[in-house]
């Protein structure tokens, strides 16, 4: 079974959103349910300055808070270590999104429901590639594949990269930083 | 993109709620056993146990919106033995199902409720306030919550509050029965300064072991929340009721001001619950 | 019972009269949901077809994926030369106004209480042709203008039937983005544009150039391309903006004045002897003279003028040398050199003559001019040629220097107030809130006879207008090809992706088409927009077909070859480091050293504006999925210098008041060290005034409301940033 | 009236009409009939079959006043339709689009887009051609009707969906007719407020979607709890009579 991650190059991420608008329109969601969330990092005085922007968005970490604590099973980690959540089991309690350490966990207005990134890929059904922020993505600052697979292009980025997790060993996140 | 709390005044109250249900319960069962002849303060402490923990429950439904929408969600709830939500819900189903029980029975008064029953209603009381104190201190995001005394400091709030919904019943219906009760009064007394301490204890840990715990502790004593904190909590919650026990203590009972001591403990209560709630900054993991 | 005729009338049995329906036929909306489900995972019908992007003006190639005529998925064509493949948030965003329910869906005519009605196309034909004709009479055809921000069909058909009626007058929005930089090519290389080959330079230099936040896809991959392969990349902004991610060095140029920046290079490379001297003896004219003035702009000099020390000046300009020829200034586009300054249109002739100390004109890594394809002649009898009008562009009189090509909207704005053009039309164009000062165009536009705006939303330009005529949205319609220059030049088409979603819009051809005729020149609009398109394509080869069926095509035989000595296309048939026209227009005759109208003080700060990269001018800010990115993340702040925040008590977040000579708001503040001290920056996309748009209305400020009207001397453009403000903290 | 005819009326209230065709539709004798079978669907509430008005115990008799009281006032703002004039005023103003006085009858507008899965804008609202619009064409063209031309941006305009329940009607497939009224006006609440939100007067319109929100109402209950209504039938005309007693 694959073990799904990505990785996310901030060295490359010029913050234009595009993952996050692609993201909607390939998952149907409102303008204000986000899966990815943006985080500026400014670094250094004027004029010697640095940028950083880190898109986030759920890690689909093996140790997952937000299953742990989720009182009705509805988040769960599911096939390809993919965290999902069973629309139909979930109450809205919101304890899940107080958990998750990187808080990219969304109440769908609508449903009233709580929603994450989807690795929309590993569900997708109408031919997508790979996930659309991946897609999406100007600068190829993402990648996305198997990470239990040392030939994919993702652990060979990881490895090339020295990329890591955005805190470490805190959840054993799937999603792996360039900084 | 700024922070957003998860949770607002609605689960505050619930937890309020629930916290105060089961001190009310427990205040209940010590009246009994010091004042067996104050029964209609023991009787104002059971019938606010069960109703305010039912109103909690509520409370929490329709914060749960996606539950709310679809009600047969909501027996999925014990489908997860290793969320602590999980747990408070049986907890508060005993709770409330003990409390009711024994309600019932003081009500249609033929027997006195068994004494095994009034102790698993007294120790799931005790659960009853120590889970929403575990609910919020096993999620490691927020510092403020994160931590072995937040729990504690809810527990002896819930007894404080339990204790002052049954003193302000009591004093409304039956306000002779109270009178007479020094010795609670005393226990009264000692749970708002036990709270000042905890809760100095409290903010100056947190305040020292991380930023978001310092940023989160700077927000409710100087920030944002700073008016709700010092005159909400402080002074309306704690140090006035405080003075009024001790002065009712000096110098005799005052209704009125028993009765204005009493609800700031319940305003001062809610208020804990709502500032820890809306105050608490995650750990920025940047 | 009294039954009547008019009760048992039905509309959807059509003219017949009473409906008999097949009763097996109903189905509940649930059960309708769950069938349509289920045959959409089963078989997905999708179709698809080729178009073109319209959220800026780029016009990106994508391939649109619909599942029942309703739109599902945008994928960006590989092979367009403008996104290779990618589309932004823009791309993705803006394809919800074929939906929106802001659209325009009838003719409007604006009645005596100023309130718009809907009004039948054939009244509003008649009464605009009326109008047109009563102009004519008695102000001569020059009297009409029209407006339009280019787009294939848009450019065509406007400029066709404003001709047709005998005028010239055809403005762009050149003067609020590029018409400086335009003009002041001209005057030097004979050529409004030029592409820096930056993925083979060695160094490139982006002077007030946003490849990140204005985002054209193709343009960020080639950025990235020559970053990752180790080419210097310098940008002189006076904001750090995202393109730093793909950038060696951040000039943190004071605004206004790239000009001096540019002289101290060229002092330092002429005084040095660095540049190329046999390139410039060979292609330049009047270069001893540029040289006599540089003498005086010694880096020293510049770095009181630009804030950028001495030592860096140099040590750029030797870095340049070292570089060329695989070197050059990138060509820039909007601010500094396009439209913001007094100097603007002198920065841009100075671009070019340092690119040409550099020798790399049509250099690897160098500037190149690429290739060009265009539609060749058509036949006169299907397309009848549209006579030369007799009286040229209004407005060249008094700004010389103004590119023909697109005029000085400004000063076309200015007759208007005046009462020399008395008819305006406008095609996707928002003039009142983005050229310039908005309350003056709206003074100037009021005054008008007759004013027309064809859109797709009630723009603020739409609000003055007397009749709006509602266009169907890009997605909906065919347009005529469009002809992209490059390496390999290419043809793309815009091509119908959706049935019109509102069935009394109108395209734009047709409207153009169906406005001659009610003017009396129809008999220039004997065609339809798919027949001129085949038309076009035929010419070079291809045909709508064929086209449709690939989006993009190119013309590999005219692939662009590097070395090739261009030819310089002014009046000297040289390089011009002087210019007898710019003598002529009141400049002097080499590019010199040339102040800002105004410059901040200590208490004040300069205004600049600048992009994001989720909005396209004021067109995208309506869509509510960019809108709530805008919210989230509280975009509608202005950027303030840290240590300038501090010396004033500024906190991040904190609201304050920035007042201009003629204009005052409040907003929010970023306090952030990635500005210049002397400059508050400000996005220019905000501050929507149409009640109509519901998500864009009222959120945040407008740039243009806090620039006073005024109009770059010679080059007539409309100096966006000469503005001074001064900033307030709101409650303290 | 008939209730086919009833539901004719007011769907062509809402829809462009010439001049001849309006003013014969509010020609005396038949906007007085229209008015009765107005006063009949909003107040006796036997329009569409038997009743099932409950609103619970104890005070309903004054808020059956109020709402009888409200409903008065609903029918004398019917009883005098607007002229042609003040109707093309109305409609060049309100039933157009891109107006900040805009206020489209199209169901599109005040619902979800769509929910979904492979459907672009997902839930979003304010957009053209969502799902009711698609269920609309889809269910009229199964029926053997075809949308008119005019509405192929909105096969879920008001008019549309109200004459469509005028033809079931007139057809006989009435069960069909009631489900589709329960399902489909649940939208008109939301477009009331729309309405009130309109600088105009627009008293007139508002009168009318009040009358289908009450008429929507009553057949969303009813298909909720058919067997119930029919134990209550009695309870409710016994409810009648006393409210009738104390006026």
């Amino acid at each position: 079974m694959a073990r799904y991650g990505m990785l996310i190059n901030t060295k490359k991420c010029i913050g234009c959103y595009t993952c996050l608008v692609a993201c909607h329109r390939q998952n149907n969601l409102l303008p204000t349910e986000n899966f990815i969330r943006f985080e500026e990092r400014e670094t250094g005085t004027y004029p010697n300055v640095g940028v950083e922007n880190i898109p986030l968005q759920c890690m689909h970490c093996e140790d997952a808070p937000c299953a742990a604590v989720c009182p009705t099973g509805a988040t769960y980690i599911g096939p390809g270590g993919v965290v999902a959540v069973e629309e139909g089991r979930c109450i809205g309690c919101k304890y899940c999104m107080a958990a998750c350490p990187y808080q990219v966990r969304v109440v769908n207005e609508s449903t009233g429901t709580v929603d994450k990134c989807r690795f929309c890929t590993v569900t997708a059904t109408d031919g997508t590639k790979t996930c659309s922020c991946v897609e999406a993505c100007l600068t190829g600052a993402r990648t996305f594949g198997d990470l239990d697979d040392p030939e994919s292009d993702v652990s060979k980025a990881i490895v090339e990269l020295n990329a890591k997790p955005i805190a470490g060993d805190l959840t054993k996140a799937k999603i792996f930083y360039v900084r | 993109m700024t922070f957003v709390p998860v949770w607002g005044g609605i689960i505050a109250c619930y937890l309020f709620l629930a916290g105060l249900g089961g001190g009310a319960f427990i205040t209940a069962s010590l009246v009994k056993r010091m004042h067996p002849e104050a029964t209609g303060v023991v009787r104002v402490g059971r019938v606010i146990a069960p109703i305010v923990v039912i109103v909690g429950l509520c409370l929490l439904m329709v914060d749960a919106r996606g539950g709310l929408y679809n009600p047969l969600r909501f027996v999925f709830l014990l489908t997860n033995p290793g969320s602590v939500m999980t747990w408070g819900v049986v907890i508060l189903a005993v709770f409330v199902l003990a409390a009711l029980i024994v309600l019932l029975m003081d009500l249609i008064g033929k027997n006195e409720a068994p004494a095994w029953l009034v102790w698993v209603g007294n120790v799931f009381g005790i659960l009853t306030a120590a889970y929403t104190g575990v609910l919020l201190g096993v999620v490691n995001t927020f510092p403020l919550w994160n931590n072995a005394l937040l729990p504690v400091l809810f527990i002896v709030s819930a007894l404080s509050t339990g204790m002052a919904a049954v003193m302000l019943g009591g004093l409304i219906t039956c306000p002779e029965q109270v009178k007479g009760m020094v010795d609670l009064t005393k226990v009264h007394l000692v749970l708002p300064a036990i709270e000042i301490v905890l809760f100095f204890f409290l903010l100056f840990i947190v305040a020292h072991v991380s930023t978001a715990g310092a940023a989160s502790v700077a927000a409710m004593v100087s920030g944002g929340y700073a008016l709700a904190f010092w005159v909400g909590i402080m002074a309306v919650g704690l140090v006035i009721p405080l003075v009024i026990e001790i002065r009712a203590l000096r110098s005799g009972d005052n209704r009125g001001l028993a009765i204005a001591g009493d609800v700031g403990v319940l305003i001062g209560g809610y208020l804990v619950r709502y500032i820890i709630i809306v105050a608490a900054l995650p750990v920025v993991l940047l | 019972m009294s039954e009547k005729a008019i009760t048992r009338r039905s509309f959807l049995a059509g003219s017949a009269g009473v409906a008999t329906l097949v009763a097996g036929g109903f189905v509940g909306f649930g059960s309708w949901k769950q069938a349509k489900a289920a045959e959409k995972t089963e078989q997905p019908v999708l179709a698809t077809a080729h178009s073109m992007c319209n959220a800026c003006s780029s016009k990106c190639g994508f391939t649109a994926y619909t599942i029942d005529g309703k739109l599902r998925k945008l994928i960006g064509d590989a092979e367009n030369p403008m996104c290779k493949g990618k589309l932004c948030a823009r791309g993705y965003g803006y394809s919800q106004i074929a939906y929106s329910k802001d659209r325009l869906t009838d003719p409007l005519r604006k009645n005596e209480r100023g309130e718009f009605e809907a009004v039948s196309w054939d009244q509003a034909y008649s009464e605009i042709a009326e109008k047109v004709a009563s102009i004519i009479g008695s102000d001569g055809p020059q009297a009409i203008a029209a407006v339009q921000d280019p787009r294939p069909s848009g450019k065509y058909y406007t400029t066709r039937f404003v001709n047709a009626l005998g005028s010239a007058n055809v403005y762009t929005h050149a003067a609020a983005c590029d018409l400086s930089r335009a003009s002041g090519f001209l005057q030097t290389i004979g050529a409004s544009t030029y592409s820096s080959d930056i993925v083979n330079s060695k160094m490139t230099m982006f002077i007030g150039r946003n490849y990140a936040d204005a985002i054209r896809p193709s343009s960020v991959a080639q950025l990235q391309q020559a970053h990752e392969s180790g080419a210097r990349i310098v940008i002189v902004d006076p904001r750090c903006n995202n393109t730093i991610a793909f950038a060696d060095e951040w000039v943190p140029i004071n605004p206004g004045t790239d000009l001096a920046l540019i002289l101290s290079m060229a002092h330092v490379l002429v005084a040095k002897g660095l540049y190329d001297q046999e390139y410039v003896k060979a292609n330049g004219v009047g270069f001893d003279d540029w040289a006599a003035k540089l003498v005086s702009y010694t880096p020293t000099w510049a770095e009181r003028i630009t804030g950028i020390s001495a030592g860096i000046i140099e040590r750029l300009a030797l870095e340049f040398a070292e570089a060329a020829p695989a070197a050059s200034i990138e060509q820039g586009w909007r601010a500094a050199i396009g439209s913001a300054y007094r100097n603007s249109g002198e920065t841009a002739r100075a671009v070019c003559l340092f690119n040409t100390l550099l020798g790399c004109w049509n250099q690897k890594g160098g500037a190149l001019f690429t290739s060009t394809v265009n539609s060749g002649a058509l036949d006169e009898g299907r397309f009848p040629k549209v006579p030369k009008p007799a009286v040229p562009l209004l407005g060249l009189d008094d700004y010389p220097l103004a590119n023909p090509a697109t005029g000085s909207v400004l000063q076309a704005a200015k007759l208007a107030k005046d009462g020399a053009i008395k008819g305006m039309f406008f095609y996707q164009s928002n003039m009142a809130a983005g050229y310039a000062n908005p309350a003056y165009l709206a003074e100037a536009l009021g005054s008008l006879d007759l004013m027309v705006v064809i859109d797709v939303q009630m723009s603020e330009t739409a609000m003055l207008a007397d009749y709006v005529l509602p266009d169907t949205s890009y997605l909906e319609r065919t347009e005529i090809p469009e002809f992209i220059d490059g390496m390999v030049p290419a043809v793309a088409l815009r091509d119908q992706v959706i049935d019109k979603v509102l069935p009394n819009t109108r395209p734009v051809d047709q409207i153009y088409g169906e406005l001659a005729e009610a003017c009396g020149v129809g008999e220039y609009f004997p065609f339809t927009v798919e027949e001129l398109a085949d038309a076009q394509l035929r010419t070079v080869g291809l045909s709508l077909e064929s086209l449709r069926e690939v989006g993009t095509s190119f013309f590999a035989d005219k692939a662009y070859a590097y070395g090739a000595v261009p030819i310089w296309n002014t009046p000297t048939g040289k390089i011009q480091f002087t210019s007898d026209a710019c003598v002529k227009a009141g400049l002097t005759a080499t590019p010199e050293w040339l102040a800002p109208s105004v410059m901040p003080g200590s208490d004040d700060f300069r205004l600049i504006g600048g992009k994001q990269p989720i909005h396209s001018h004021t067109q995208t800010t309506n869509i509510e999925d960019l809108m709530q990115i805008t919210k989230d993340y509280d975009l509608t702040r202005v950027w303030m210098n840290a240590d300038r925040a501090a010396q004033m008590g500024i906190s991040d977040g904190d609201t304050v008041q920035i007042s201009s000579s003629v204009h005052s708001g409040t907003v929010r503040v970023k306090v952030t060290e990635r500005l210049n001290p002397t400059a508050l920056w400000i996005p220019s996309h905000y501050g929507c005034s149409s009640p109509e748009q519901h998500t864009a209305y009222g959120v945040g400020l407008r740039q243009m409301d806090f620039v006073p009207f005024h109009i770059e001397p010679a080059y007539g453009s409309a100096m966006t940033e000469e503005v001074i403000v001064t900033v307030k903290k709101v409650g303290a | 009236m008939e209730d086919e005819a009833l539901f004719s009326v007011i769907s062509k209230c809402f829809a462009p009409l010439g001049e001849t065709d309006w003013n014969e539709l509010t020609e005396r004798t038949l906007w007085t009939d229209f008015i009765d079978s107005a006063c009949g669907a909003s107040q006796d509430e036997r329009a569409l079959g038997p009743e099932v008005r409950c609103d619970g115990g104890g005070g309903e008799g004054r808020l059956t006043l109020f709402r009888k009281h409200r409903r008065v006032t609903e029918i004398e703002t019917l009883c005098v339709p607007p002229t042609y004039a003040e109707r093309r005023t109305f409609f060049a103003r309100h039933f157009t689009g891109g107006l900040p006085e805009s206020a489209l009858p199209i169901e599109s507008l005040y619902t979800e887009w769509s929910d979904a899965p492979g459907s672009c804008f997902g839930r979003q609202r304010g957009l053209y051609l969502g799902d009711s619009a698609t269920y609309m064409r889809e269910l009229v063209e199964r029926m053997g009707l075809r949308v008119p031309d005019g509405y192929s941006a909105c096969p879920d305009h008001l008019a549309l969906e109200l004459d469509l329940v005028a033809v079931m009607l007139r057809n006989g497939i009435r069960t069909e007719a009631h489900r589709f009224i329960a399902e489909r006006f649940r939208w008109l609440p939301d477009y009331r407020v729309r309405l009130i939100g309109i600088q105009d007067d627009a008293r007139f319109y508002i009168a009318l979607i009040d009358l289908l929100i009450c008429i929507q109402v009553r057949e969303d209950r009813r298909m909720r709890t058919k067997t119930v209504a029919e134990r209550n039938v009695s309870a409710c005309q016994r409810e009648e009579t006393s409210c009738q007693r104390r006026q």
